[in-house]
């Protein structure tokens, strides 16, 4: 299982924060998800944004960082504080 | 040494700077930084800010930011307050002071604090206006900003 | 917009902050520098500093510098602030404030501002300690703060 | 008629803050003001100062600046405040 959270513009253009996936033989890396969801169709491109940017369990992250079940997923688009 | 705060309420930027100093003698110099709600962006009247955040990593970042900037810089006192939720203008938005023996020192880490704040603690902010809310686009301008500090260098 | 102030009297540095941005919703960023008295220095411990200057250009002097930085990047206020006279340690020495739309222009603004007051304003400092009274002697590591800001580049 | 004054270190170890001197035909330029002091004696030597500063009715000046009659001229060492 894969938690994945979603943030900002991301959330509501896919009208959802949060997705479980069960685990998938094959995923290696957070790229991997993204990959999954974006062929889910049409609202999902939003996801193939180049300036996305993702965390793996509460720490900033690359699309290359190796994920394992049980690890939470968050993708969102370029934070803009301060 | 280093505090960090994520709130809703409004805060006081004077203060915060009183607290930076907090009476060290061994202090010779702070500077505070203040983000502002401007009324105006990209040619919109602007009536209100919404800032989102994610909860489970906001005061780590930020922490993570204030600990580097203590790694590259002798440093007395790093304080980061940043609000979230619903802000109306002219209303502070963010703070980030920095003590040092040396203003040199002060300055390089606030400004660092805040170019690494812009493009890696995890908020987002969305403004209201009269035709609509929308989503405020990351800047590139800051990415740059950013990345001058990837040098060896102690400034950009 | 620019407001110049040299005087005797402990100030607040807090209240000045408050001041620089003045709710004004056009302001995005302030910066303020404050420049407190250390209890130490050159290894001697310091029990008090008297600050002399040139009554007669002391304030045109300053005027200048922040006029300078007005000029340079694009400011909705400025404020400096310094003391003259006796000093005890802790007490705030200098105050240096300034407003902008954007943090980058405010940041750059306000150590240009510190460092050519540290090198062209009539200000002399001498240290009071346990062995004697002692004029601080001028740093090269000011001058060169200083040269670095005289070239076009808007950023040392 | 030329007003000199000094400040801080040099005020001390001259022990005044403050000369009138007569105009003297052949001074063109406030280094000329200083050389003229410099020869008064050994306690002069501290306008010798190679971080000495000056000032010209009071604006920073250059010891290269022109002087005449009348004009108020400031001799001080590196300021040191902030």
């Amino acid at each position: 299982m894969i938690t994945v959270l979603f943030f900002a513009r991301y959330k509501e253009e896919l009208q959802t924060d949060r997705l479980q996936l069960p685990w998938q033989d094959g995923w290696q890396t957070v790229g991997d998800i993204r990959t999954h969801l974006t062929q889910r169709g049409e609202a999902w491109t939003v996801l193939e944004d180049s300036t996305l940017m993702c965390a793996l369990n509460e720490e900033m992250c690359s699309l290359d960082s190796p994920v394992q079940s049980g690890d939470e997923v968050v993708f969102f688009p370029l934070v803009t504080g301060g | 040494m280093i505090q960090v705060q994520v709130q809703e309420q409004l805060f006081d930027p004077g203060a915060l700077l009183h607290g930076v100093h907090g009476a060290n003698p061994a202090i010779g110099a702070t500077v505070c930084f203040t983000g502002y709600m401007r009324d105006f962006n990209q040619d919109q009247q602007v009536q209100g800010l919404f800032l989102e955040h994610f909860p489970g990593m906001t005061e780590k970042s930020l922490r993570a930011i204030a600990e580097q900037a203590c790694q590259r810089w002798p440093l007395q006192a790093v304080h980061i307050l940043h609000r979230v939720g619903q802000l109306t203008p002219s209303e502070p938005i963010v703070f980030v002071g920095t003590a040092s023996a040396h203003r040199g020192d002060a300055f390089a880490a606030c400004e660092f604090i805040m170019d690494y704040l812009k493009t890696r603690a995890p908020f987002w902010k969305k403004e209201f206006t009269a035709t609509g809310s929308y989503w405020v686009d990351g800047r590139s301008s800051d990415q740059q900003a950013a990345e001058r500090w990837n040098t060896d260098k102690e400034r950009p």
